[in-house]
């Protein structure tokens, strides 16, 4: 196995997204069609406002992670791209592994660089900011792999896309609470140690096991 | 003479069905296969077991070398262009062959570099993806029906690679329907037939 | 208001779901091999060919 | 060598033809004793057990809750060992066991969300309270609606249900982090509200109707997935040799 494989993979990946320029922005759209609807709908009362940031900043970042399944692996399914990857030379779960990779540069880590312009919008406590960002650091990846495993499970059906909602929302409780969790405390003043914790080791836990389960999922679709 | 690929009573099985009857198989270097049979017979389940994409049920399969499959979908990204889609490859299997442009011309797409795959003809992306078996150079050749879409003179191109490629020691396995393959090689040929309906317990 | 009349509704609808449930799950399976059954006499009639064609 | 002893069994009882048999003999005896069980249950939790000092006469419904939230649980480790089993030994009669027992369970996460939220009218005096163990089964309805979803979109049913055995591992890892989080998360927004088991534990008299009725869902859920599993293997089956010679020899039963 040549390991020249995997950043070959990566450039031709972040190629194709930029090549999808419109599609690749929606993420971003996402996120600040949620920053200025919720307001509109709640109310631009400073307190209430503060108090939903954490949320509505990690919804977002749960929305454009979703986006952009539908087309993780479909694309290369259909055009033959996909089962090139077991021709036997490669690792597969390092090629998941790198597709993810370019899935959370593309979704996540746009919404981690707009985070602070949103919590300034949002009035989120200042001492909060550096635990959020923390917390999407730790947290979009998990989003990225949970999502990943949902794509490569629908992969050989048709109707998909409802489908991997539905397999997303469960698996992605635990993120949130603790991500949020974190935010919030930091917010109110308490230390969010434990939460980052328990997200970090969400974290550890998903990337041992989902890979394999993505190799698994993804190997018995193409079949 | 090395064997570059061994197939012992290898089967497939689709819904719990038998796709075709087992199938025994050698292929030695410096040598083609000719893999024959009706539409629908299970010619490109049996390349596609080959390349390792399936898993047999049952059997025993042997590879002796890195593998380039070349199915009904040529692997190509119609949003990159011909030349981005080879230079990819070259650099995914990580053996340098002919380099992109050198291929291009060599498979009669000189020029069209910079279009992108998806502008391509059938018979143009056929040949695009020949081109991808030369720009990383593999010993095992899977080619599920090379000759489909491709004109007189593309006909006569996969012809010469093969004769190229047997000549080098490379080994290749084939499918068709339609034209007998002129093979300068020595050649076998294999007839795949349909599983008879079997009686489960 | 007498106590176990005001609880009397929320004890019963709840087993009442219960019973609704459970009776579900049994009759599903029968309804279910019912249809294919019928389907499958259908067919082997088809086969054999003393199928009656019920619009005949 | 115990391993071994497992698998041959399995094989053995993996064969269509003698599961088919092994079910249509077994699944009548399971409803019978599954009657039996609720009727003697029903009576204990209805007429015998003295009302509550606490809760009154409404904590009668824990009889039908308690048990569906138990076999809700339970049948999803049913059936993850009988996913693993399919994806392990690649044994096809635990793949469609493993896929029959995810309707069942949904069916046992929605009484239990019923009654749940039925039994926290009166006590919490709203219809839907964020408690950890009501929010936990909401999630793993979800699941399980999941499973059954995922299962149905394939065509080739035999492919859809190793991706959904797959589902189903993964899930057996996420539920007891799911439960733990959410169990976090409301411990953090809110005191302890009343549990359906208070703090103190249950008088030994409030005992055996509980007992009973968890008897009679096992067996309830034994005898549904029995059912269901036949008739799935027949629906799949139907062409095989084994189910036209069947059809031909006893006619259609």
């Amino acid at each position: 196995m040549s390991l020249a494989a995997l950043p070959a993979l990566l450039a031709r990946d972040l190629r194709l997204a930029v090549r999808h320029g419109g599609e690749s922005l929606m993420p971003l759209f996402f996120l600040f069609a949620v920053l200025i609807l919720v307001p509109l709908g709640v109310g631009p009362g400073p307190n209430l406002l503060a108090s939903i940031a954490p949320g509505m900043v990690w919804v977002a970042a749960l929305l454009a992670s979703l986006l952009a399944l539908e087309n993780l692996f479909r694309p290369d399914f259909e055009d033959g791209t996909l089962e090139q990857w077991w021709l036997g030379h490669l690792p597969v779960t390092g090629l998941v592994l790198i597709r993810l990779l370019s899935h959370w540069l593309i979704t996540g880590l746009p919404v981690i660089i707009f985070a602070p312009l949103a919590a300034q919008m949002l009035y989120l406590p200042d001492q909060a900011l550096g635990v959020l960002l923390l917390s999407l650091l730790i947290g979009t990846p998990i989003l990225s792999l949970v999502g990943g495993l949902a794509a490569a499970l629908t992969l050989g059906t048709n109707r998909g896309s409802v489908l991997l909602s539905i397999l997303v929302f469960p698996l992605v409780v635990p993120v949130l609470i603790f991500a949020t969790g974190a935010v919030s405390a930091a917010a109110d003043g308490f230390s969010p140690r434990a939460h980052l914790g328990l997200l970090a080791a969400l974290l550890v836990l998903a990337l041992t096991l989902v890979p394999l389960a993505i190799s698994a999922a993804l190997r018995l679709n193409i079949e | 003479m090395s064997l570059l690929l061994e197939a012992n009573g290898v089967t497939f099985r689709r819904q719990g069905d038998l796709v075709f009857a087992p199938v025994d198989l050698q292929l030695a270097a410096a040598s083609a296969l000719v893999i024959l049979g009706p539409n629908g017979c299970g010619k490109t389940t049996l390349l596609r077991l080959l390349a390792g994409i399936l898993r047999p049920a049952e059997g025993q399969l042997l590879r002796n070398g890195s593998t380039a499959f070349l199915g009904h979908a040529s692997a190509l990204k119609g949003d990159l262009n011909c030349r981005e889609n080879l230079d990819f490859l070259r650099h995914f299997h990580g053996r340098a062959g002919l380099s992109s442009s050198q291929a291009l011309v060599r498979t009669g797409l000189a020029g069209l570099g910079l279009r992108p795959a998806r502008t391509l003809s059938a018979g143009q992306k056929r040949r695009l993806g020949l081109a991808g078996l030369l720009v990383a150079p593999r010993p095992i050749w899977l080619l599920d029906e090379p000759y489909a879409s491709l004109d007189d003179a593309g006909g006569e191109l996969v012809d010469s690679l093969l004769a190229e490629h047997t000549a080098t020691g490379g080994g290749v396995v084939l499918s068709t329907h339609q034209r007998k393959p002129r093979l300068r090689a020595a050649h076998g040929e294999l007839v795949v037939r349909k599983a008879a309906p079997e009686e489960t317990a | 208001m007498i106590p176990e009349f005001e609880y009397a509704i929320y004890v019963w609808s709840s087993y009442g779901i219960f019973a609704v449930v459970i009776a579900w799950q049994i009759v599903q399976p029968v309804l279910y091999r019912r249809r294919l059954m019928a389907e499958l006499r259908e067919e082997l009639a088809l086969q054999s060919g003393d199928y009656n064609d019920p619009n005949s | 060598m115990i391993w071994k002893t497992i698998k041959v069994g399995f094989h053995r009882l993996g064969s269509p033809a003698s599961f088919y048999r092994f079910s249509t003999l077994v699944s009548p005896w399971l409803w019978a004793g599954f009657a039996l069980c609720t009727a003697i249950g029903i009576y204990y939790a209805l007429y015998v057990v003295p009302p509550d000092y606490q809760q009154s006469d409404s904590f009668r419904i824990l009889y039908v809750h308690v048990p569906s939230a138990w076999q809700a649980m339970a049948g999803y480790v049913v059936m993850s060992i009988l996913a693993a089993i399919a994806l392990i030994w690649r044994i096809r009669m635990t793949e469609i066991m493993a896929m029959m027992c995810a309707p069942i369970g949904a069916a046992f996460t929605a009484i239990c969300l019923a009654t749940g939220s039925i039994w926290g009218r009166p006590m919490w005096g709203t219809w839907w309270e964020w408690d950890a163990r009501l929010t936990s089964m909401l999630v793993l309805l979800f699941i399980y609606l999941g499973i059954m979803g995922l299962y149905a979109a394939f065509d080739d049913r035999r492919k859809g249900a190793r991706v959904a055995c797959i589902l189903i591992l993964v899930g057996l890892v996420n539920i007891p982090i799911i439960h733990f989080s959410v169990e976090w998360w409301t411990t953090l927004h809110q005191g302890k509200t009343i549990r359906i088991f208070g703090e103190s534990s249950m008088h030994y008299s409030m005992m055996p109707p509980l007992i009973w009725m968890t008897i009679a869902v096992k067996l309830m859920f034994g005898a549904a997935l029995l059912d269901r599993s036949r008739n799935e293997l027949l629906t799949q089956d139907r062409r095989k040799g084994w189910v036209q010679k069947k059809l031909k020899s006893q006619g259609v039963s």
